[in-house]
């Protein structure tokens, strides 16, 4: 292990150890670098944009292409800015409907076309007492729970009566899908845990372990 | 071996002992601790199971035919690199030793280009592959949804440039690759809600092929486009990762991990077992000191 | 004006993207400025991240100018942004460590401090969802149990060890919890969720389009 | 603002334009095809239509479910009477506010992590509005730490308001709604250190919530507060429901804020989405009974969409 490396581990180790000790409690080392963090992280953005958006995506095609209309989204990205300004913070609304008009355009259809349908059609399922017990009762389970979800989710009557016990099934079954998705996201919190565990072990401890012996 | 594993019981039965007992959930938090560490130091081997639809998304990469184009997404932030990563790793794998063309892509402004980089330039070496012939990193572009769309029509007029700003008509492996039409198979690897849209955008309306490798936390959800038929497979969370490790023939990280995964969860499922009996005992005790 | 133009835009910016939606890709004039208006989206949406960086150095500055406790705190945040975002704006032809490629600054520091740093955020949800299960997870009525007796079983089928546990119960065990708990059960809330949410998304899509809705103006 | 006037000048230029474009691009189409020689015809393979006829179902969902909504929204804002049910969660919010004035101890309200143009963010604050107006009344503290400057200036015109509405302004200060830290785990550090310090009687969360819920939640519960949340992100619900006493799941959030704040916009699209519903499960029955009868393959077929 060479010094660079080393000190790297070591620098990575120290933030690391200052985060979690804020499961202790606060202090200020955890302060500190969750300060640190957020400063790279905007650090971060700047880099990029400056490299992905700026020169590639604008100043290249127009040098080198003549592409000189790119000015124009240019224009309209800068007059974001104008929304830290008290009186023409109403500038940054023509940029921000160009994007929410696009993204809304996009989406009313995506969303339609590209999940009610096809989630429809698949629960279009047939209970054909003919078919296999196993695919009969799977079946049954599916157009159960996504009819009495969307009653759950139905706002329009009192969940009285039939529409009450619907609803009712639909809870149990909202449960029971809570309850599998508990049991599955344990792994990945632990996932997460298990990857700094890993470092801090076999890096930081074991790697000054070696470069000491 | 059998001194370890008594340990173990032994420890966390005290810890959950105490945990009751003080009420502090710190103690909880250091049996995890325990339980995390553990296995990093002792390597313990556990079979398992490969779920179907790991091996749905295996056969589907494998039945792709030779030099076949593939984009590969690093839809992911760094929090979630160690149950991410293993899976990009090991769809490198893969698609490298069949020969496909990558091109990779990501929709995450924080960290995205580079785990990107290092993880594409990293297995390439192991496998001789020449940047800009046999896999490219097309790196970040702002606002996914018109990313998505937008590469549904040309790549070109959404990533003039790959992400270390080379022109892409000086990459061969562009040169053919126009947009979604000439994509065979997506797999995107994410740990955000940006699934929905390659299946509601891309899938829907340009009809190829996607699967994915999804978070823990996400995969649940997910099962709704399996069984509509949108995803064509998925790798959820470390087990998902562990097991594609497994069918590509390079165990890694996280079928290391998946030991210490087994340790915790029993400790959690113990612990959820013994408030219960703990819960019924008292309830049982008040109602009878109600009858008194 | 203030309002009126913005609406016509989104408008505008909206419709192509329906009306190209019905249409072949190949054809027409429409079909080839579908994405250039798409790579103009992209190019000022790249701007509105740059929108966070300014807010963050705004605050900050004012912090310290003000004189607040935290200063210096307040101080580490300006200055790491800075040697992230200069060095990383120079011109690769300079110095190998400039610029944003593998071996940069840029790089090294996102590699080695930001990168582990969010990872450790996030680490320490293991400890508390493992308190959230212990704590929270009584037979306390239908609902609860449901949910308890779900997870548990998830969990346990989830992990090699308790895999052979469900096995040596039952071998199909494993099987059964995969088709009619996840692909199942599970599967069909979440269908009806995602059914809802689109139907939401769809609602505020088209009243953006239509300019009925205008609270992303800040009205 | 009469909406049907505004629509009708707004939309009519852009709307007469684009459809000239079209027509200039059905007739620009329409040359390029006439240019085509037999010859090089035989070369190139044959030109699409100019129109995708298989995306006839997406056009008619489109069609229906815009006509739904945009009548719904029109009774909305004509006043009309629509009936939503009462959400049972709005009484739980009530009650824990009730005990934390019995209790002399403040209330913590987090309007979710998301900037105000989210739609939950929005609906958070109108509930935020009636937990103020009831701490107004009984002058308990209330605490409202928010992630964003846009949802702070939001979040303290609405308090203000409640305050005065409910005759209590003396008791309205700034400082009720205040920004904390922008930085997602900072913020909720932040809220952790205040959790453990002012030991709030009741927290309430009500708006877009991510990884951190489980972090607050689980730290509320620590702390000894009674927890009310209510969030649409699905993959976060588990948890709320998991370690708070009640939970808002999913469009309820939405159907509790349009309950209370009868915003015609809310209302209108709540009651479009369940006229969908009801009209979606109606559909799925039809297909059920169709293909169980082994009629069905053209019907389900008109749902196609890759």
């Amino acid at each position: 292990m060479s010094l660079v490396d080393f000190l790297q581990t070591w620098i990575i180790a120290f933030f690391t150890l200052s985060l979690f000790s804020f499961l202790y409690k606060d202090n200020p080392f955890y302060k500190f670098a969750e300060h640190i963090f957020a400063g790279l992280s905007a650090g971060y953005y700047v880099g990029l944009i400056w490299h992905s958006v700026i020169i590639q995506q604008m100043v290249d095609p127009m040098l080198q292409d003549g592409r000189w209309w790119l000015i124009f989204p240019g224009i309209l990205g800068a007059m974001m800015f104008s929304r830290f300004s008290k009186n023409y913070g109403w500038v940054s609304r023509l940029s921000l409907a160009f994007v929410m008009g696009n993204t809304a355009g996009i989406f009313l259809l995506s969303e339609l076309h590209g999940k009610v349908l096809p989630q429809i059609q698949s629960t279009m399922l047939s209970v054909d007492l003919k078919q296999p017990i196993g695919d009969l009762v799977l079946s049954i389970i599916i157009i159960a729970g996504v009819i009495t979800t969307l009653i759950f989710f139905y706002f329009s009557k009192e969940h009285k009566g039939l529409l009450g016990g619907a609803a009712r099934v639909g809870i149990w079954f909202i449960m029971i899908s809570f309850g599998a998705h508990f049991g599955y996201t344990v792994m990945a919190r632990i996932s997460l845990l298990i990857g700094q565990v890993q470092f801090l072990i076999n890096d930081w401890i074991g790697g000054t372990l070696q470069a000491l012996l | 071996m059998i001194l370890a594993y008594g340990l173990l019981i032994i420890a966390g039965i005290v810890l959950l002992y105490l945990a009751f007992k003080t009420g502090d959930r710190r103690y909880i938090y250091l049996a995890v601790a325990f339980y995390v560490i553990f296995p990093v130091l002792i390597t313990l081997n556990l079979p398992a199971e490969i779920s179907p639809e790991v091996r749905q998304l295996y056969e589907a990469v494998d039945s792709l035919p030779d030099s076949s184009v593939v984009l590969l997404t690093f839809d992911y932030y760094p929090s979630t690199l160690a149950e991410t990563e293993p899976m990009s790793r090991a769809a490198l794998h893969h698609l490298f030793r069949k020969n496909c063309r990558i091109f990779t892509m990501t929709t995450i402004p924080l960290g995205g280009p580079s785990i990107a980089e290092r993880v594409t330039r990293e297995l390439a070496g192991q496998y001789g592959k020449v940047y800009g012939v046999d896999y490219v990193n097309l790196g970040y572009k702002a606002n996914y949804v018109a990313v998505l769309k937008g590469m549904g029509s040309s790549i070109e007029s959404i990533y003039p440039a790959d992400n270390t700003g080379t022109s892409l008509d000086k990459l061969p492996i562009m040169k053919d690759i126009r947009n979604y039409g000439d994509v065979d198979f997506i797999f995107a690897v994410s740990d955000n809600s940006i699934i929905d849209y390659w299946m509601s955008i891309v899938n829907a309306q340009y009809g190829i092929k996607i699967g994915t490798g999804v978070t823990a936390v996400m995969a649940p959800r997910y099962y709704a486009y399996l069984s509509s038929g949108q995803m064509t497979g998925m790798l959820g969370g470390m087990k998902g990762a562990a097991d594609y490790e497994k069918l590509v023939g390079k165990p890694a990280l996280a079928a290391k991990g998946m030991a210490a995964q087994s340790l915790v969860h029993l400790f959690i499922i113990l612990s959820v077992i013994a408030g219960n009996l703990i819960f019924f005992i008292e309830k049982r005790s008040r109602r009878r000191e109600g009858h008194r | 004006m203030k309002t009126t133009v913005p609406i016509i835009i989104a408008f505008c910016s909206g419709f192509i993207m329906i009306i190209t939606f019905f249409l072949n890709p190949e054809r027409g004039f429409i079909g080839r400025l579908e994405p250039e208006v798409l790579n103009w989206v992209t190019i000022v949406g790249g701007f509105t991240l740059l929108l966070g960086v300014v807010s963050i150095v705004r605050i900050n500055y004012g912090a310290i100018k003000r004189k607040s406790e935290n200063r210096g705190y307040k101080l580490a945040t300006l200055i790491a942004v800075f040697a992230m975002a200069i060095p990383a704006m120079l011109p690769t032809g300079m110095s190998p460590l400039l610029g944003t490629q593998p071996g940069s600054i840029y790089d090294w520091l996102f590699n080695n401090l930001d990168a582990p740093m969010m990872s450790t955020m996030f680490a320490m949800l293991a400890f508390y969802i493992a308190s959230a299960a212990f704590r929270a997870f009584r037979a306390r009525n239908t609902e609860a149990t449901l949910l308890l007796t779900t997870a548990v079983l998830v969990m346990l089928w989830r992990i090699p060890m308790g895999e052979i546990f469900l096995n040596s119960i039952h071998h199909s065990l494993p099987g059964m919890i995969n088709t009619y708990v996840m692909s199942g059960a599970n599967m069909a809330v979440q269908r009806g969720i995602i059914i809802g949410a689109a139907l939401g998304a769809a609602a505020m899509s088209l009243r953006i389009l239509l300019g009925i809705e205008r609270t992303y103006m800040g009205k | 603002m009469n909406f049907a006037a505004l629509t009708g000048r707004t939309f009519a230029i852009p709307a007469l334009i684009l459809l000239l474009i079209l027509l200039a691009d059905f007739a620009d189409a329409q040359a390029v095809i006439n240019e085509v020689t037999p010859d090089s015809a035989s070369q190139i393979t044959p030109a699409a239509p100019l129109f995708r006829f298989d995306r006839f179902n997406a056009l008619a969902i489109m069609v229906i479910f815009s006509i739904v909504i945009l009548i719904y929204t029109r009774w909305a804002r004509a006043g009309r009477n629509l009936f939503i049910r009462k959400i049972n969660g709005l009484d739980e919010v009530e009650e824990a506010v009730g005990r934390a004035t019995e209790m002399g101890k403040p209330v913590l309200f987090i309007p979710g992590l998301q900037e105000l143009d989210e739609i939950e963010t929005i609906a958070g604050i109108s509930i935020l509005g009636r937990v103020a107006r009831v701490t107004a009344r009984y002058g308990t503290p209330l605490m409202v730490p928010v992630r964003y400057p846009m949802v702070l200036a939001a979040g303290q015109e609405v308090v203000e308001q409640a305050y005065i509405e409910a005759g209590n302004p003396d008791a309205y200060n700034k400082d009720i709604v205040r920004y904390v830290a922008g930085e997602q785990f900072a913020f909720t550090a932040t809220v952790n250190g205040i959790m453990m310090r002012e030991r709030p009687a009741t927290n309430i969360y009500m708006g877009a919530f991510f990884a951190e819920s489980l972090l607050l939640a689980e730290t509320g519960n620590a702390a000894g507060s009674i927890q009310i949340a209510g969030t649409a992100q699905p993959a976060q619900l588990p948890f709320f429901v998991a370690a708070c006493d009640y939970t808002l799941m999913g469009e309820e959030l939405y159907a509790a804020s349009a309950y209370l704040s009868r915003e015609p916009l809310l209302l209108g699209g709540l009651k479009g989405q369940d006229w969908m519903k009801l009209l979606l499960i109606v559909l799925i029955v039809i297909g059920i009974v169709l293909i169980s009868f082994g009629l069905g393959n053209w019907y389900v077929s008109l749902f196609t969409s890759v």
